[in-house]
């Protein structure tokens, strides 16, 4: 059931189709781990400014090796650095940013995602010890709430469905999906492909996803560079 | 991305009929004059924007600034903690002709409403007006015993502020305490539009010193020299 | 039914009598008009920091005529100065210094204290344009609040009453009461006799008083400066 | 008034046997280490404070401050919004024997439930965590047709924060992303201890610069060249 490496846009390829959708000028907000990514492929000539729970506003790459000040790092913990414009602030106002409807996007990863637009992503269940961080605010807050992911578990179980089973980030707070195989919207509770890679079926993909894929208009090509 | 404005008239072209617009200031501490009257002459010229809802702390005072949009016949509806000042003449004179409508509030539940409504928070419970007739038909609970009332957001679709040193991306220092509500409306509006006395680089304000980060600004018009309301009003200042 | 000018304290006089119960390191609140006078009257060797509500901490006295700056202005709208130490803050940071209970003490005037320490100092009533303020905050932030005012309305009528007749400002706030003729303090709903001055007599002082002036210990004598 | 406190241990002397203590910082960044290991050296010595309900972002690192905290068993309780870091073990291993209680809070629900606490909001109503198992027990209520859940604010007795330059009035300024939630928490607190790098006569910072003003702070201790956690724990470093 699994599709296989070569027939699947790697993390950085997702998180390179998910760059292109960053408007200029947007206020974004990247997940912790996989979804950081999305900024190495911020298409040239777009000014977007990122935004870090724990208090930076436009905050830029990691500094070289050796250089790191462990004052300046990003909800992640890794070290950053600063652009001309950031500003410092406490973490309510970094919150009331989050919360308040202020952030452009934030890009998120999954565990599920249901096509009801609820989002599962912070627990897989009662054992071990919960964390839960910044992500169930980030889901109520951003304008645009959008996921990356891979299309499937790595036992290849589908991680888009009709309902998620994992404890539940948010409710109905995604709005696009950017996963291995396709791009993905959610409107009115139904999840309507965007885009496929060409090298796979319909049928396929169908196959991969645990709920009805909705054609509604054209379905594009999901061509993304070598990276 | 830039969020410069050339002109105070440019900033507010868009403001319209029926709109809620926040304005900065305590007195005319960090009113935004040139905004305002750049509002007014629209309004004088085109008759647009009319009825706004306001929410400023005062009520205006003298004939210029809010006063002067009150005294145009601009706004239908002032929300403010403190509708008195030297010469309240001309919000008092429309208020007891039923020519304007006002929403009383207390000033920190002004302020903590607007943080509400910048910060996604849409209710919050506060001590302040318990048992009060400012309390009227707001809900009420006890917490640990002690009663209190249950406050709405308040957003807006404009606020015209006046800050001291902008730069593109909208990041903002005020001037001592003409600071007052001005970082708090601009995260409750919509579109924030602020004047500031001069523009810098992005970078040189430094980031520890950044009072209203960018991303709560929508436009920054200069405006060098800004005319301090309480100096107009004494000197017998009228506008337009 | 007045007291005669001679037989009571002037403003300034009790002003000075509330100054001397604010202790070295508080910080204080003092309603607009007539509580500002407290602060000039404050006891040497005492460092008091003063709070206004639209956002300075440690300020000063006014500036000499001339030399006003109209951005440095307290709640009252009157031009102040700073003191070495003191700082800027936007108003929901002003008034969660006062709601939050960091203050130590506000002074606040008032048309009618009730003996449960209800207040109303706000509003005569439906006439005229109503107007609030920073009072209803105040009343409910400080961690003691207290009150200067006439004994008596200038008619003659009791300020110091069983119950409120005007729109109150806050329920049951209020601790301490400095008159022009006594000092009350409020405890277990009733107004509990400190001080008076030595020229009234306590029949003439309970005729001028609208609820029981309760004996709880010795009644000091009230002696207050010339000013 | 002098807020000056000579030494850390004298600072955290009176923290008691169950008292909630906020410690600030996101990981390592604006942790308080010499302050914390004043208190683990209290504890070590003579058996108290314990039971303490801690309140901070995390769970602590390796085994150096809030970690090490906890490794000494002086924790009871601990009120966090992520429990893991780059090396969890102290926290993890004491959490799953059931020795110490963990409450999960959406980070921006914590942030805002300490602003709450430092001004006067028993409670508050944020859409984080509506229709998630965080929110079980708790009221829920709609407004403008939107769910939302009712959050309570959080108090402590005591704060622990990490500043860069204090005044004896207890004015700071803080260094960098390490001023995260050492502000909320000077508010908070009946009682905010502040490790300073250093001190400076009042009126040294700039009032405009000013980011917790000193009615916030009880006690300041001067630490310079403070430890940071994130090079203590890269080192392998463990406490006491």
């Amino acid at each position: 059931m699994t599709a296989s490496d070569d027939l699947k846009l790697s993390n950085a390829q997702i998180a390179w189709r998910a760059a292109q959708d960053i408007a200029d000028g947007a206020y974004v907000n990247l997940g912790i781990g996989f979804p950081e990514m999305v900024a190495r492929y911020q298409p040239a000539g777009r000014e977007v400014i990122y935004h870090t729970e724990n208090g930076i506003l436009d905050f830029g790459q990691e500094p070289p090796a050796g250089e790191e000040d462990w004052d300046l790092i990003n909800a992640g913990k890794k070290a950053v650095t600063l652009k001309p414009g950031s500003a410092f602030f406490h973490h309510a106002d970094s919150f009331a940013m989050v919360r308040g409807g202020h952030l452009d996007v934030a890009i998120l990863g999954a565990y599920q995602v249901a096509q009801n637009g609820d989002l599962a992503n912070w627990s897989v269940g009662a054992k071990g010890v919960p964390a839960v961080g910044g992500a169930m605010d980030l889901v109520h807050g951003a304008r645009r709430v959008a996921v990356i992911t891979e299309h499937v578990t790595k036992s290849g179980e589908p991680k888009l469905l009709e309902r998620c089973t994992l404890p539940l980030t948010g409710v109905g707070c995604v709005t696009r999906v950017y996963t291995s195989l396709a791009v993905v919207d959610i409107e009115g509770g139904r999840f309507v492909l965007r885009e496929k890679l060409p090298t796979i079926t319909l049928e396929k993909l169908q196959s991969l996803t645990g709920a009805e894929l909705v054609l509604a208009g054209p379905v594009a090509d999901l061509i993304v560079p070598e990276l | 991305m830039d969020k410069m404005i050339a002109t105070p008239a440019e900033a507010v072209a868009d403001i319209g009929d029926n709109a809620t617009v926040m304005i900065g200031g305590f007195g005319g501490s960090g009113a935004p004059v040139e905004l305002v009257h750049a509002l007014i002459d629209r309004f004088v010229k085109t008759g647009t924007p009319r009825n706004l809802t306001v929410v400023n702390n005062n009520a205006g005072n003298g004939h210029v600034g809010l006063a002067a949009m009150i005294e145009v016949g601009m706004v239908g509806k002032l929300i403010c903690s403190f509708p008195r000042s030297a010469d309240p003449r001309v919000f008092t004179q429309k208020y007891l002709a039923g020519e304007i409508e006002l929403e009383l509030v207390p000033q920190g539940t002004l302020a903590e409403r607007i943080r509400a409504g910048g910060a996604g928070i849409p209710a919050f419970y506060t001590p302040t007006c318990y048992g009060t007739e400012l309390a009227n038909g707001k809900p009420t609970a006890a917490f640990d015993g002690r009663p209190y009332v249950q406050e709405r957001w308040l957003k807006a679709d404009f606020a015209l502020v006046k800050a001291q040193l902008g730069d593109r991306l909208g990041n903002l220092t005020y001037n001592k305490a003409a600071r007052n509500f001005g970082p708090l409306m601009c995260t409750a509006a919509r579109h924030a539009i602020v004047q500031v006395s001069k523009v810098v680089p992005p970078g040189t304000i430094d980031p520890e010193h950044v009072i209203t980060p960018g991303i709560f600004v929508s436009r920054v018009v200069q405006v060098q020299n800004p005319a301090q309301e309480e100096l107009l009003n004494r000197a017998g200042a009228t506008y337009p």
